[in-house]
């Protein structure tokens, strides 16, 4: 779930960019010195960076008969760490925007804070957490891509909101509004995605 | 497996370049027999086989199944699917399973068969295709020509009335494209129907007891010799004539084989041609 | 072809040989047109703007444009309808403005969009990435994008042909087939993209790659007519938008 | 562009399945000619290639350029690849750019080379490759042949002694082989050495100056008619014996050729053959 180009105001538009702007120059550094010490390296992110707006065009449908795509990220999380994820989803991103219209270029920054920076860190807190407490590699992946698809639907939701606070009740309300309607897709993806996951991650194992 | 005729009638499908790829095109694969679709790179053998086993829905024209039009619905698609398969050029296209059997059973096992049919069906699918010695192994540490073998069997394992395979031969060496086509004599025995698209008209030549060639858009059917003797068919397609019709036909002229029917590789042309100067067919 | 009707849209642009720096201009004066200024009658124009320009000198194909442009619009039209419904203590109801309100949110959008797309359908992302470089992006991160951008045809002709393979087998058929097999496909193409990835290395390697991946930049002069009349365009679009609001 | 003779001693490389792919194989590549590189799947054509290219090295033995040895050495490496590339039999291996005249410049460009000549060449070898109408056009829209021409063309514009396709006709139909090798040709007139590896034995008997088969990790090189015939080492190393050996021979001994060297495809053999019955050789 992307924000449409020209859905924020400008001054929103202006402030997420400046609050993800950090998170993604941290992952260029990440980059830069990774391609610096191992020039091949360029290929496996360049590859990785394919995989994962590839990986958006699977199609999972769900029972609530609604189909959604995976974003992916929860996934990058684990494989990359969020930081280079930072960086390779804000590029997943603005392809997304310039070869499928799917976001938008003001709404780049908006977009990226939730799926580029939200979503795998919080994937990402997940995974580690769950492997702290004992929990085996699936269960893992599971939390990873269901927590990272979870979390970047709800920071768009609240993006909304405080973007277009209801008339009557406000932020609070907005959020409500938003967090309700876009929950028929969202949820139902973000167990699909996990489970997509573990599938994953099964075959990988076995091999 | 009973014969079923596969028929399509004025496809038009695929787009290349703002070009329709296929433009009209008629094809009936004769059942119970071997048939070579021959063309060039990019003539749109793929596309027609793709229409034939319902994976492209053709913008204009149909496919039939005994006559029976093939509806693009889940369940037209599904009924189609049991009585045709098309393997792909890459069998790493194909093979997505950890382990060669998991790999073969993975039709089978949607099909929602019995575990014991599932079994069954795997086991005889590697032994037809001669892959039954490599069926605990992982698909990547295989050769080229053994994958390409498992993704047949994974084919035929579906137990289809018509199987066909997009260029079944390509990049395997002389002896791995015997093994191929040795299993795929061994199918037809098992009574099923064999397409095969190939560029290569010697092979075609040899294996096959009908050829479609995809030419501009159709296709022209017919016996082999007569059709791949067509040189200005040929020349439209962007193929050569067989080397064993050029030369039989200069031999047969020159008396040194029999009239009627031309040898069609080159040990049945060294055992129609006499061992001493002199003598003559 | 590829599947991706946007790419191929650009590529055959009447405007592929312009200078992207010059589409940069338009597009995102475009866009920050639609974003600022009040819905009517600025959206509108800049709408109207992009899709003559796009269907026009540029010779977009209208169905890619067109289908391209409604690609967004479920996420505006529901972002929209969301915004303007107002909880209250007596359930739901229309926010005062309502239709007001949701019909600027859907102008501003759209006609962002639109002007987004303009550069989309013009501009092949190649030539947009060495751009980056001139805003200061690493050449490191360039060159990711690069790679990004060739590799995910590859990657997507992998994952149309694994698919369909599969749904000849059954492997599509119902939910319980269809996630498995999403599964399997998933961990193929990953698989996949790691294999190339390493190929590629090897490929490079035998053609002097030491550091990075320069080549040849190709030169597309920008063009003061078409800088100017960009500069008059927009400045008369802002100018009408702001009297006629 | 000299001429500089490229070798192989004594090389042990690769491992498949436990045992060494190459084991003791010696090659000489003949300056200034066309060389096919004969084998099986999985016999170790490709393993050579790369021991030879630099890609790879072998656990024992060595390469040499003009009697010198290849240092694994990355100033070693950077002079070899100055003058051997080789192209692997992918295409999608070695394209990275979706530009095509962009990612022919990369080899040039690595060189350290003014912007002028890198424009030279580059147009140079599109020319060559007889792909210069495809420069504007991205390479995820070519079709296999285009980019299989465009990949060969990366290494042309490096301008080597030395050029090794790997199985560049794989995969191509008929008009696109003729085409391939028509431009093989070309390089080879502009005073490049040309090795290609293949199965096809009709194909290396057609094409080739020389033939090296590669069999049991050895190499055994010499004229094509002489390798090519000797049926111990075909069935040895997999491979059939061309037709138009086999026909040819069979021919010369009921009189119907002159004697000596043996027609190499369908073309010559025909014009070599009487025209009337009762006419010998």
């Amino acid at each position: 779930m992307h924000i449409a180009e020209g859905f924020l105001p400008p001054a929103h538009a202006i402030g997420w960019t400046i609050a993800a702007a950090p998170f993604v120059v941290h992952g260029a550094r990440a980059v830069v010195k990774e391609v610096r010490e191992n020039p091949e390296s360029t290929l496996l992110l360049g590859a990785a960076g394919a995989f994962t707006f590839v990986l958006s065009a699977i199609k999972l449908p769900s029972i609530t008969g609604s189909s959604s795509h995976p974003t992916g990220t929860g996934l990058g999380a684990v494989l990359f760490r969020p930081p280079v994820m930072a960086l390779l989803g804000t590029v997943v991103l603005l392809f997304q925007a310039l070869l499928l219209a799917h976001g938008g270029l003001t709404t780049l920054g908006a977009n990226a804070f939730s799926m580029a920076v939200v979503g795998p860190w919080a994937g990402y807190a997940a995974y580690r957490l769950v492997r702290r407490s004992g929990g085996g590699l699936l269960p893992g992946v599971f939390a990873a891509m269901a927590i990272a698809d979870l979390a970047t639907y709800v920071t768009t939701a609240l993006q909304l909101a405080w973007a277009h606070p209801d008339a009557a009740s406000g932020f609070a309300g907005a959020a409500a509004k938003f967090l309700s309607v876009f929950a028929f897709t969202q949820v139902p993806l973000a167990i699909g995605e996990g489970l997509l996951g573990v599938l994953l991650f099964r075959v990988l194992t076995v091999n | 497996m009973s014969h079923l005729t596969l028929a399509a009638e004025g496809l038009d499908a695929g787009y290349e370049r703002g070009a329709r790829v296929l433009d009209g095109a008629s094809l009936t694969v004769p059942p119970g027999r071997r048939l070579a679709l021959l063309g060039a790179n990019g003539s749109g053998k793929t596309t027609l086989l793709r229409c034939l086993s319902g994976a492209l829905a053709p913008a204009r024209g149909r496919v039939t199944l005994d006559g029976a039009e093939l509806r693009p619905t889940r369940s037209g698609l599904r009924a189609h699917r049991q009585a045709v398969q098309l393997v792909l050029q890459d069998p790493d296209d194909q093979l997505f399973s950890a382990s060669v059997a998991q790999d073969v059973s993975f039709g089978p096992v949607n099909l929602g068969l019995p575990e014991a049919e599932v079994r069954a069906r795997v086991a005889e699918a590697l032994e037809l295709l001669a892959v039954a010695h490599l069926a605990g192994r992982p698909t990547h540490q295989l050769s080229y020509g053994e994958r390409k073998r498992v993704a047949i069997a994974g084919a035929v394992a579906m137990r289809p009335c018509v199987l066909m395979l997009d260029e079944p031969t390509a990049g395997l060496d002389p002896t791995a494209v015997g093994e191929a086509l040795a299993a795929l004599a061994r199918l037809q025995e098992a009574d099923s129907t064999v397409v095969m698209s190939t560029h290569d008209v010697d092979l075609a030549l040899r294996w096959a007891d009908e050829v479609a060639v995809v030419v501009d858009g159709g296709v022209v059917q017919g016996a082999p010799d007569v059709v791949l003797g067509d040189d200005v068919l040929l020349a439209r397609a962007r193929l050569d004539r067989p080397w064993a019709l050029s030369v039989g036909a200069r031999l047969q002229a020159l008396g040194l084989l029999p009239d009627g029917a031309l040898p069609r590789d080159a040990d049945a042309l060294l055992a129609a041609l006499p061992d001493r100067p002199g003598v003559t067919a | 072809m590829t599947g991706l009707a946007i790419d191929d849209a650009a590529w055959a642009s009447a405007w592929r040989l312009r200078s992207p720096a010059d589409k940069l201009l338009l597009s995102g004066g475009l866009v920050l047109a639609a974003l600022v200024l009040p819905a009517w009658p600025g959206s509108v124009l800049v709408g109207l703007a992009a899709v003559v320009l796009a269907l026009g000198p540029a010779r977009v194909p209208a169905r890619t444009f067109g289908r391209a442009v409604r690609l967004p619009l479920a996420f505006i039209l529901i972002g929209a309808l969301t915004a303007v419904v107002q909880v209250g203590d007596g359930g739901l109801g229309w926010a005062p403005d309502a239709a007001a309100q949701a019909g600027g949110l859907v102008a501003h959008a759209v006609a962002g969009s639109a002007a987004v797309l303009l550069l989309a359908t013009t501009t092949p992302m190649s030539d947009l990435l060495p751009a980056l470089h001139r805003l200061r992006v690493p050449d490191a991160v360039v060159e990711v994008a690069s790679v990004t951008y060739r590799m995910l045809f590859v990657l997507l002709t992998s994952l149309s042909t694994i698919r369909e393979a599969q749904a000849a087998r059954m492997g599509h058929a119902g939910l319980r087939n269809t996630y498995r097999s999403s599964g399997m496909l998933a961990a193929a193409v990953l698989t996949r993209s790691w294999d190339r990835a390493r190929r590629l290395s090897d490929g490079l390697a035998g053609r002097g790659m030491e550091t990075g991946l320069r080549v040849l930049p190709e030169v597309l002069p920008s063009s003061a007519r078409f800088v100017a009349t960009t500069v008059v365009g927009l400045a008369a679009l802002v100018t009408v938008s702001l009297v006629a609001a």
